[in-house]
């Protein structure tokens, strides 16, 4: 079972399977802007709960999907334009920065000034009640086409045709999973008992290195290896235990 | 005029319906006698061939009228059908219900994937489609008038343009409904869940 | 009152839109300016404080509407407000797309430097602003409304201020320039760089 399809959610802007929520948010039906990924990490660890067992498959596409979330959101947060922004020197900077305050302001007093306006109107109604039906009957003899029927056989054709398939593929392009990870780190610590992060991870992508990161958790809380780092983004350097569980691979699923 | 009068006439403007002498008391919140004179000023204010409107007293209440003197020119304003440019969304709906008339809003609704509500109700406004009756669920079923099929220079249903022109895999006319409610579903869509890393 | 004038004021109450005074004269099948002298007529039938009624321009056309005289009597016989105020958002999002249309929302987050998604929701439900098509990158454009028109009192967009008049003076803005770039050289000279991720 996938954990796309098996976590329901219940947020505030959206209720039901994870995986509609992924869809609905590719499709720019529900904006992710508004999609709090806090209560869906909330959500799938009390999944975690009820199902009382930790599934590593489904654990890595989780954390994949999240991660890839979290990106999309992080890159909406930050526009490209503010990213250029910062590569400004500071006079073209703050003369950026003051032609949007402007423009904010400009809009903001616009909308004092509507406001205003419809405080002026208050009061005052319209009447909304249809004129008879009888006076609006127009007379059929009178009139000539104005539509072409092109239009509604065109609509019609168009309907017809399914939708292209909403692609996943850039969400969940790195298919690896934790117990992958767990092997080459267990065949690595075979070798040598001791290894640099760097080393397990050498040549993969940004996705391999948190997989990685989550198999040597795994690694740890088996008690099969420990780990340390010296200092903040030093070199981190993995030990094996003395109880090693080499060549039990195939058991920690 | 005084304010009463000025009040009452107001409300008589807004209701669309005729309003009752209690409840005209109620709103304005005066007693029933001030009201009646407050009418009384209102009649004389519009007393017949004076102004365009006439106060009317119908079952149920007291309400504003026009005076026929306007009738032909109110036919002139209000019969001139509305035919601005369709919207892409009042197009489909049109055409889904000229295609499949009777049809249901729901219906209508699974085949565009979204709701078609106000594109529906424009139409139905401007006279080109028309309440037919309920489904056997209760919802209300919709097809076109006379009135499309002039402004579209159709003499009949069956002049309506063979879809197949616009359609890629053209199949037998039978089975368009069935194939229009498929490709809405998967518009609206669940969408597959994602391939399994 | 004439004639002219009587007719034209039952159409003003039939319709449910301001009428422009081509329809008028189209409508009552006269000239524009026995139109316009009828219009005056009406006009001084419904001076301010002379009646329940008042004719107002909006909308590019005249219509009828209620003296807020009746306001409160409307609201006890109606039971609901004549509009809900506009949050700020609200506000600020419908000032942009008053000023821009059409626009995206894309464009109003970056004026706004947040997310103007449900005021405009919000906007698009109360009939204040419609979609206006898809701009080149495929997101939905927005327009105002004739309702927008309306219930503002303006009787087109032209009718808006100048929104250049809320800016600062050239000395504050010179200030405000200074201040930044101030702040803009501290940033580039003392704070460190941002930590790599």
């Amino acid at each position: 079972m996938s954990v796309a399809t098996d976590l329901e959610l219940d947020l505030d802007v959206f209720s039901g399977p994870f995986d509609l929520l992924l869809a609905l948010v590719l499709r720019e039906e529900v904006d992710l802007l508004e999609v709090p990924l806090a209560d869906i990490v909330l959500a799938y660890l009390d999944h975690l709960d009820a199902r009382g067992e930790l599934d590593l498959e489904q654990a890595t596409e989780f954390l994949v999907l999240v991660a890839a979330l979290l990106e999309l959101k992080s890159r909406l947060m930050l526009p490209r334009e503010e990213e250029e922004l910062l590569e400004l020197d500071p006079g073209e900077a703050a003369e950026e920065l003051l032609a949007r305050m402007l423009e904010a302001k400009r809009y903001r007093s616009a909308a004092d000034d509507l406001r205003a306006r419809l405080e002026a109107e208050e009061g005052i109604r319209y009447r909304s009640a249809p004129a008879p039906a009888w006076l609006k009957r127009p007379s059929l003899d009178e009139l000539d086409a104005v539509y072409d029927p092109a239009r509604l056989g065109q609509a019609i054709g168009a309907l017809l045709k399914p939708p292209p398939e909403v692609s996943l593929h850039h969400v969940t392009v790195h298919a690896v999973t934790v117990e992958q990870r767990l092997k080459v780190l267990r065949r690595l610590l075979g070798r040598a008992r001791t290894l640099s992060f760097d080393e397990a991870v050498r040549g993969a992508d940004r996705v391999t290195v948190a997989v990685t990161v989550w198999a040597l958790l795994e690694l740890y809380k088996r008690g099969e290896a420990t780990w340390h780092q010296d200092e903040p983004f030093g070199e981190i350097t993995i030990v094996a235990q003395d109880e090693p569980a080499w060549g039990r691979e195939e058991q920690a699923a | 005029m005084s304010e009463l009068a000025r009040v009452i006439e107001a409300l008589l403007f807004l209701s669309s319906e005729p309003v009752s002498a209690d409840d005209l008391a109620e709103a304005v919140d005066a007693h029933p006698d001030e009201v009646a004179e407050a009418l009384d000023e209102l009649r004389a204010a519009y007393a017949p061939g004076a102004r365009g409107l006439i106060v009317k007293e119908v079952a149920g209440g007291v309400t504003l009228a026009t005076d026929p003197v306007a009738e032909a020119a109110a036919r002139r304003l209000l019969a001139r059908p509305r035919t601005p440019p369709l919207t892409p969304a009042q197009a489909e709906a049109l055409a889904i219900v000229a295609y499949l008339q009777p049809v249901s809003r729901p219906e209508m609704a699974r085949i565009r994937g979204v709701s078609s509500d106000s594109a529906t109700t424009t139409l139905v406004e401007r006279g080109l489609i028309e309440e037919a009756g309920r489904s056997q669920f209760g919802a209300v079923l919709y097809r076109t008038t006379p009135l499309f099929l002039k402004l579209f220079g159709l003499n009949s249903l069956d002049d309506l343009p063979d879809p197949s022109q616009w359609d890629p895999t053209p199949q037998e006319e039978a089975d368009l409904r069935e194939r229009l409610l498929r490709a809405g579903e998967q518009r609206a869509g669940v969408a597959p869940p994602p391939p399994a890393p």
